[in-house]
C-alpha cells in the first residue's frame, strides 16, 4: 500500500483532488471522480460553546475577519470531514460566476498560505453543471439560497452577456413563510392560550417547515392563489388540513395555517414590481442570446440548486415558460418557436455543481489549468479574472479546451462587471 | 445511614404485597403503589393536592420526582393515575396529568403538568416536555432539537430487570412493609 | 482541566509577527529551534485514522481506500448517533430436513438514543454481526461512472488528435498521458485488487504509442430531457395533512447526499465516519513536534514536545477585586517544569497589537524557581520555605512553584464588566533541550549543558472590573 | 488560575484512613461493594449504587453534590445483569451528573448536569461538556471533548490534559479543608 501511495503522488495523479462547492447555506465536500460528496455541511463555524453558528461565505464574507473564520472553517473541512493532508491535495472550487474577486482571493490566500495546498482551480458552477448531463449547450438555472442565477452555456462557454439574476431563493421562501406566520400563525407556550407570533423564528425552523411541508403549486391553482392574495377573497380549499401544529421544542408549539404550504414558494414565480420571476429570468436570458442558439438552449434547460428541489418546481417552471411565451408580448414575438425541455441530471439538484466539478477534476485539463502556489505568489496574491487585465492566466485560459476555444476575454467585460456589482448591492438592501 | 431510618412510614401510603418500596424513598400524601413495582431509594412521590395511584410493574429510580400538584389558581383534588410497566429513570420528573402504560422517562427527563403521555412513549434524557397535548402512542422525543419520531418497534420489556431488582434490593435496603392484601 | 484551572486566562505569544497567542496548555515547544509553536503554525500530517466507537486504528492509505468509513460501526439515520448491534434469537419454522424448529441468533442495528432500528424500516435481520449491512447506493452510480468514462475518452481522443498534428511532441506526450490515464483510471474500476501490479503493467504496455483506432469508443447519450408533459406533476398525496414526524429534516437528508431520503420510513443506516490522528511538524526545522499516541501512559507519549513540559507556566494564583483606576495586588505563580533551577526576570511589555488596558508593576528582581522533582510528590511541600526570600515579593514557595506579588492599576476609563488585560514579558534560562535533542537522535549527553535564554510575551486576563457598589 | 480553598463543616464529612472524604449526606448503597482508592471526595446528596454491582473509584477523584454513580445493566436472553462501574484516578465529576458508565478512565472531567448512558466507556483524558447527554453504549476516545444531545465530538483536548487534571484534582483535594482544622 505505501509503495502505491508514494508512486501515485510522485506521478502527480489526480487521485484525491478535493472538490468543494462552498454554498451560501451548505457546503459540499468530496473527492474527484466520486459519485457523491462525502459530506454536505452547513457553511458555518461553530464556536467552542457549541451554541452559535456563524455564516461564513459570500456576501457576509467581506465584512468578517475572513481569514480567521475561513481558517477555522477549512480546518474543519480538511481535518475533520475529509481527513486529508491538504499539502498534498489539489483543490477544485465550484463557484458562482458572479462571485466577487475579493472572496476568491481571500479563499485562495488561506488555502495557499495557511494550508499550503499545491494548486486551486476556481470553476464556474454553471459550466460544471453541464458536465453532469454530457451536453455542451444548455441554459443553466441555479436557484440557491440567496438568489437565482441563469447563465446560458453555449459550446462549453458560459455566455456572460446572457446572465440574469434576481434575489429569489431559499431565503425569500423563508421570508415569506415567516411573514405568513407573523400574520396568521400562533404560538402556544405550555398551557397558555395561543398568542400571535411576534418574534422572528430561526432560519433553521423556517427551513424545516419548508422542507417538510412546502411545495410548488401547479400553474392553474397558483393563479387562483395569487389573485386571491390581492382580492382577499377566499379560494376553494385543496389542502385537507386547515392548520398544522409544529412543535418548536418541548414546551412551545407553533400553530400555522396550512396555506403556507402552497403560498410560500409563490414568491419565486409571482412577478414582482420589476416583472421578474424565476421564469422571466430564463426568458430574458434567452433574449440576450444569439438568435440561432435560442432554440437549442430552450430545449436544454438545466435546473440546479437546492431550492429547486421543492416538489413541483420544474413542472411549474415549464408551465410558466410556456404561458409567458404564449401570452406576454415581450416574449411572444421572439421566443414563440422555442420548445422548453428540462434535463434530468443524474444527481439531486443541490449537488449538480459539485458532481460537475468531480467529473471535471478527473481530466488532465484540470491539472494544466490549475493555479499553482508559485503562480499565486508570483502575482502577489492576485487571481486571473476576466476583468484583471494585468494578469495572464496560467496556460492562457481557465476553461476546459473542448472543441471550442474558450472565450473569456470578453469585449464588454468591464461594463458587465460593474453591472453585476450594482446588482449585488441591490439584492442586499 | 441509621439517621435516615427515623423516617416514619406514611400511613396514607398503600403498598401492594409484592411491590418493593425502599424505605429511603420519600412517599408524601395519599399514594397507592401497585403490585410488582420497584421504588428505589431516594425516589420521591409527592401527592400534594390529590392522590397518586401507581399501577403495576413500574420502576421508579433514585432522584425521580412524581408530583400531583395543582397549577396556580386551580383547586380540587383530582388523582394522578399512572398505568402499568412505566420506567422512571434516575433524576426524571413527572408532574403530568396522566400516564398510560409502557412509557419511559429517561434520566433527567421532565414532563410538566400540561402533557399527557398515552402508551409506549419515550421522553429522552434531559428533555423537558410541557406542551398542552396528549402525546400519541409510540412517540419518541429526544435530543437537543426535540426530535420527534413515531417508533414502529415494540419497546423492550422491563420484566427481567424487575425480577432482578426484586431479588437483590432486599439484601441491602429496608423496605416499606406492604399494607395491602395482594 | 483546561476549564477547571481557567488556563485560557494566561496567553503566550507564539507568533512574534502576528502577536497571535494561546494558552500554554495548547502550545508546543520546538526543542530544535527553541520556539513556541501552535497547531496554527505547525504542519499537520495525516498519521492514521481510527473508528471512534471501536477505536481500531487504520493506516491512512487503507482509510483512504475505505473512504474514511468505519468497517463495523454504523450511524443512525434519524439522530445521527452511533448504532449498536443487537443480537436476538429467533425460532425458524421446521424445515423439510428436520422436524424440530431451529434456534438461530440474528442481528439487527438499533439506536440507543432515539430507538430507531433497522427493523423499524423493514430491513431484514442478519445472520452475521459484521459486514452484513449495506449502505444505500447512489441510484445513479452507473450513469455517473459512464459520464466519467465518456469525458476521459473525449480528452484522450483529443490528445491523440493533437499529438498527430505535432509529430515532435507526439511520442512524449502520449506516453506521459497514457501513464496518467492508467493510474487514474484504475481508481474507477473497483473490481481491481492489485492496483500496483495493474498500473505497472499498464504503464509498460502504454510505452507503445497507441493509434486512435485502438481507442475504445465510448459514446454516451446526452441526458434525457423532459417536456412539460413528462415532468412529474405534483402527486395528489401532497394535499393530505402533513405529518411532521414522518418527513425527514434537512440534516437527515444531507447525511446521505446521494439519496436524500424524504420520508422517514425509507431511512437506512450509513457507516460512521472515522477520526483522524495527526502528527505535527515544525515548519522551520522540519522536526516532528508531536506524534499521536492515544495512551497517555505510554512512554512514547512522554517525549512529546508539549510546551508545558519545557516552559515555566504562569498562572493567577490569587485574584483580587478590580476597580477602574484603583491599584490592587495579585498573586501570580510560576511553575518550573524542568529539572534545572531557573531564574525568571520580568520585563515590561513592548508595543503590541493586543489590547492592554491596565498598568502592571512587576517584581524588579529575578525570581529563583526550584526544579521539578518527581519524588517531591510524596513529601510534604508546604514546609519548604526559603528564608532568603523577600516577603514583599514572594508570596509562597512550593517545590517548583513560586507565588509572587504584582500590582496592577486598570485604566480609569474602564466600566464594570470589562475584561482587564495586562501584558508582560519574562526571560528565563532554558537547559536540557540540547541533551534531549541529542537523546532523541541517539547521541551522547554532555555533562554541563549551556543554558539558552528565552523570552516570552504573555497576556493575562486578570478578570472583570467590579462595580464600585460591591 | 489556581483553585480557591473550600471549607466544609468537619462534622458533615467522614475522613477515612486512606484520605477519602465522604459527606454524611451522601447515600452509599451497598457500601461493602464500593471501593474508594484514597483521597477521593464524595460530596453531599451523592448516590453511589454499590447494591446493584461493584463500584470502584480510583485515587484523587472528586464527585460533587447530587451526582449519581449507578452500575449499568445489560439484558440477556435469560434476564438482566448489572455490571461493575470502574472509575480511574483524577476524575472530576461535577454537580447533578448521572453516571451509568461501565468504565471511566483516568484524568476525565464530566461537567454539570450530564447523563452518561448505560455501559458507556470513557477513555483516559476525555471531557464531557456541561448538560451533555451521552447515549448508552457510547465510547468516548481519549483527548476529545464531547457535548450536546446526543453527544458528538466538539473539539480536541490539549495533549497536556493529563497534567492539568492531576494538577486540578490535587489542588482541589489540598484546598478542600475542614473548618475545624483551620481554627486550630
Amino acid at each position: 500500500m505505501p509503495l502505491y501511495k508514494g508512486l501515485g503522488i510522485g506521478l502527480g495523479t489526480d487521485a484525491h483532488t478535493i472538490v468543494l462547492d462552498l454554498g451560501e447555506a451548505y457546503s459540499k465536500l468530496g473527492f474527484a471522480g466520486e459519485d457523491q460528496p462525502r459530506m454536505v455541511i452547513p457553511t458555518t463555524i461553530e464556536t467552542i460553546d457549541c451554541a452559535t453558528a456563524i455564516k461564513f461565505t459570500s456576501t457576509i464574507f467581506q465584512v468578517v475577519q475572513s481569514l480567521t473564520y475561513s481558517k477555522t472553517f477549512f480546518d474543519k473541512v480538511f481535518y475533520k470531514h475529509l481527513q486529508v493532508n491538504p499539502k498534498l491535495q489539489r483543490v477544485i472550487i465550484c463557484e458562482s460566476l458572479l462571485n466577487p474577486t475579493k472572496i476568491r482571493e481571500a479563499v485562495a490566500t488561506v488555502l495557499f498560505q495557511h494550508f499550503e495546498v499545491p494548486s486551486i482551480f476556481f470553476a464556474p458552477h454553471h459550466l460544471l453543471a453541464c458536465f453532469t448531463i454530457a451536453v455542451n449547450t444548455a441554459l443553466v438555472l441555479d436557484c440557491s439560497y440567496r438568489e437565482t442565477l441563469v447563465i446560458p452555456v453555449i459550446e462549453n462557454t458560459p455566455v456572460l452577456w446572457g446572465w440574469q439574476a434576481a434575489p429569489l431563493g431559499a431565503a425569500s421562501i423563508h421570508h415569506s413563510i415567516m411573514d405568513e406566520i407573523l400574520d396568521k400563525g400562533k404560538i402556544q407556550l405550555e398551557h397558555n392560550p395561543a398568542t400571535p407570533v411576534t418574534q422572528r423564528l430561526s432560519d433553521k425552523v423556517l427551513e424545516d417547515i419548508k422542507v417538510k411541508a412546502c411545495f410548488v403549486s401547479e400553474y392553474e391553482r397558483a393563479k387562483k392563489i395569487q389573485s386571491a392574495k390581492w382580492s382577499k377573497e377566499p379560494i376553494e380549499e385543496i389542502l385537507q388540513q386547515k392548520e398544522m401544529v409544529y412543535p418548536l421544542d418541548g414546551v412551545t408549539r407553533l400553530i400555522i395555517p396550512s396555506s403556507i404550504r402552497e403560498n410560500a414558494a409563490e414568491v419565486l414565480f409571482e412577478q414582482d414590481n420589476d416583472q421578474v420571476s424565476v421564469a422571466t429570468l430564463v426568458l430574458d436570458s434567452l433574449l440576450n442570446c444569439p438568435i440561432d442558439s435560442r432554440k437549442e438552449l430552450a430545449r436544454n434547460l438545466l435546473v440546479t440548486g437546492g431550492t429547486s428541489m421543492l416538489p413541483g418546481f420544474r413542472h411549474r417552471l415549464l408551465f410558466e415558460l410556456k404561458e409567458l411565451v404564449q401570452h406576454e408580448e415581450r416574449y411572444n414575438s421572439k421566443l414563440s418557436e422555442c420548445e422548453f425541455r428540462v434535463h434530468n441530471p443524474p444527481i439531486h439538484a443541490n449537488l449538480v455543481g459539485w458532481l460537475g466539478a468531480s467529473i471535471f477534476a478527473t481530466l488532465e485539463a484540470f491539472q494544466r489549468k490549475s493555479i499553482t502556489k508559485e503562480y499565486f505568489n508570483q502575482h502577489n496574491g492576485k487571481l486571473p479574472d476576466w476583468c484583471a487585465t494585468d494578469i495572464t492566466p496560467p496556460n492562457e485560459a481557465i476553461l476546459p479546451p473542448f472543441k471550442v476555444k474558450p472565450r473569456l476575454s470578453l469585449p464588454s467585460a468591464g461594463t458587465k462587471r460593474i453591472k453585476s456589482e450594482s446588482h449585488h448591492t441591490k439584492s442586499e438592501s | 445511614m441509621l439517621s435516615q431510618r427515623k423516617q416514619k412510614t406514611n400511613p396514607n401510603a398503600i403498598v401492594a404485597a409484592d411491590a418493593l418500596v425502599c424505605e429511603e424513598a420519600t412517599l408524601e400524601g395519599s399514594i397507592t403503589i401497585g403490585a410488582n413495582c420497584v421504588v428505589h431509594p431516594k425516589a420521591g412521590i409527592y401527592a400534594k393536592d390529590g392522590p397518586i395511584v401507581i399501577g403495576q410493574g413500574n420502576i421508579i429510580e433514585e432522584q425521580t420526582r412524581i408530583i400531583n400538584r395543582n397549577p396556580p389558581g386551580v383547586t380540587g383534588s383530582s388523582p394522578l393515575i399512572i398505568g402499568n410497566c412505566n420506567t422512571f429513570e434516575v433524576g426524571s420528573e413527572f408532574e403530568g396529568k396522566s400516564l398510560g402504560n409502557n412509557n419511559v422517562l429517561e434520566a433527567k427527563a421532565r414532563v410538566g403538568p400540561n402533557t399527557t403521555l398515552s402508551n409506549s412513549c419515550v421522553i429522552g434524557a434531559g428533555c423537558h416536555v410541557n406542551t398542552e397535548e396528549i402525546l400519541p402512542e409510540n412517540t419518541i422525543i429526544c435530543g437537543d432539537n426535540y426530535l420527534r419520531r413515531i417508533n414502529n418497534d415494540k419497546l423492550p420489556s422491563q420484566t427481567p430487570q424487575l425480577d432482578f431488582l426484586k431479588k437483590i434490593l432486599p439484601n441491602y435496603h429496608f423496605l416499606v412493609k406492604p399494607n395491602k392484601p395482594a | 482541566m483546561a476549564s477547571l484551572l481557567q488556563v485560557d486566562r494566561v496567553q503566550y505569544v507564539f507568533d512574534v509577527d502576528t502577536q497571535d497567542s494561546q494558552s500554554l496548555s495548547r502550545l508546543y515547544f520546538c526543542i530544535y529551534c527553541l520556539g513556541l509553536r501552535s497547531s496554527h503554525n505547525l504542519l499537520h500530517e495525516d498519521d492514521s485514522h481510527f473508528c471512534p466507537q471501536a477505536l481500531d486504528s487504520l493506516a491512512s492509505a487503507e482509510a483512504v481506500s475505505r473512504k474514511n468509513k468505519c468497517s463495523n460501526s454504523w450511524r443512525c439515520p434519524a439522530c445521527l448517533h452511533t448504532l449498536s448491534t443487537r443480537a436476538t434469537s429467533t425460532i425458524s419454522p421446521p424445515t423439510t430436513d428436520s422436524n424440530k424448529p431451529t434456534v438461530k441468533t440474528v442481528y439487527y442495528q438499533s439506536c440507543t438514543f432515539c430507538r430507531w432500528s433497522t427493523r423499524s424500516v423493514g430491513i431484514d435481520d442478519k445472520e452475521v454481526a459484521n459486514d452484513a449491512w449495506m449502505e444505500k447506493e447512489n441510484p445513479s452510480l452507473p450513469r455517473i461512472n459512464k459520464l466519467l468514462e465518456y469525458y476521459k475518452y473525449l480528452e484522450h481522443k483529443e490528445k491523440v488528435e493533437q499529438a498527430r498534428k505535432s509529430p515532435i511532441k507526439k511520442e512524449l506526450m502520449s506516453v506521459t498521458m497514457q501513464l496518467k490515464q492508467k493510474y487514474t483510471s484504475s481508481k474507477h474500476s473497483p473490481g481491481k485488487k492489485s492496483m500496483f501490479g495493474d498500473s505497472l503493467s499498464g504503464a509498460l504496455s502504454s510505452l507503445r504509442l497507441k493509434d486512435v483506432s485502438s481507442l475504445k469508443d465510448v459514446s454516451i447519450d446526452a441526458s434525457s430531457t423532459l417536456a412539460l408533459d413528462d415532468v412529474e406533476k405534483l402527486n395528489t398525496d401532497v394535499y393530505k395533512p402533513v405529518q411532521f414526524t414522518a418527513m425527514t429534516s434537512t440534516a437527515q437528508r444531507l447525511d446521505q447526499p446521494g439519496n436524500q431520503i424524504i420520508e422517514c420510513s425509507d431511512l437506512a443506516p450509513r457507516r460512521s465516519q472515522m477520526f483522524m490522528k495527526q502528527s505535527l511538524r515544525c515548519k522551520i526545522c522540519d522536526h516532528n513536534i508531536i506524534k499521536p499516541e492515544y495512551s497517555p501512559t505510554s512512554i512514547k507519549f512522554k517525549i512529546h514536545l508539549i510546551a508545558l513540559n519545557h516552559i515555566p507556566d504562569i498562572r493567577i494564583s490569587k485574584p483580587s477585586t478590580l476597580r477602574a483606576g484603583e491599584r490592587c495586588q495579585f498573586v501570580l505563580s510560576i511553575t518550573n517544569p524542568t529539572e534545572h533551577v531557573i531564574h525568571a526576570t520580568f520585563l515590561p511589555m513592548e508595543e503590541t497589537k493586543h489590547e492592554i488596558n491596565a498598568k502592571i508593576e512587576l517584581p524588579t528582581c529575578d525570581i529563583v524557581v526550584g526544579k521539578f522533582d518527581d519524588a517531591a510528590e510524596f513529601v510534604d511541600q508546604l514546609t519548604s520555605t526559603n528564608n532568603t526570600d523577600d516577603a514583599s515579593i514572594i508570596a509562597f514557595r512550593r517545590g517548583n512553584k513560586v507565588g509572587f506579588y504584582v500590582h496592577c492599576t486598570p485604566d480609569p476609563a474602564l466600566s464594570p464588566g470589562d475584561n482587564v488585560w495586562v501584558g508582560m514579558r519574562f526571560k528565563h534560562e532554558h537547559y536540557g533541550s540540547a541533551p534531549l535533542a541529542l537523546l532523541l537522535k541517539g547521541g551522547e549527553v554532555e555533562k554541563e549543558p549551556e543554558p539558552n535564554w528565552l523570552t516570552h510575551s504573555v497576556f493575562i486576563n486578570l478578570g472583570k472590573i467590579q462595580s464600585s457598589l460591591e | 488560575m489556581d483553585l480557591e480553598e473550600i471549607y466544609y463543616d468537619g462534622e458533615n464529612y467522614i475522613e477515612t484512613a486512606t484520605g477519602n472524604k465522604v459527606s454524611r449526606q451522601s447515600v452509599l448503597c451497598g457500601s461493602q461493594n464500593i471501593v474508594l482508592n484514597g483521597k477521593t471526595i464524595v460530596q453531599s446528596d451523592c448516590i453511589i449504587r454499590g447494591d446493584l454491582a461493584n463500584v470502584r473509584v480510583g485515587r484523587h477523584c472528586i464527585i460533587k453534590s447530587r451526582s449519581v454513580i449507578r452500575p449499568p445493566f445489560k439484558k440477556f436472553s435469560k434476564g438482566v445483569a448489572f455490571f461493575p462501574c470502574v472509575i480511574g484516578d483524577h476524575v472530576y465529576i461535577e454537580e447533578d451528573s448521572i453516571v451509568n458508565a461501565a468504565q471511566i478512565g483516568s484524568y476525565v472531567h464530566i461537567g454539570k448536569n450530564c447523563v452518561i448512558g448505560r455501559r458507556c466507556v470513557l477513555k483516559d483524558c476525555c471531557q464531557i461538556a456541561d448538560n451533555t447527554i451521552l447515549p448508552p453504549e457510547t465510547l468516548v476516545p481519549p483527548f476529545k471533548l464531547y457535548g450536546g444531545s446526543p453527544a458528538v465530538c466538539v473539539e480536541d483536548l490539549p495533549e497536556c490534559t493529563q497534567y492539568l487534571m492531576i494538577d486540578a484534582t490535587k489542588q482541589y483535594y489540598e484546598n478542600f479543608k475542614s473548618k475545624k482544622t483551620v481554627i486550630v
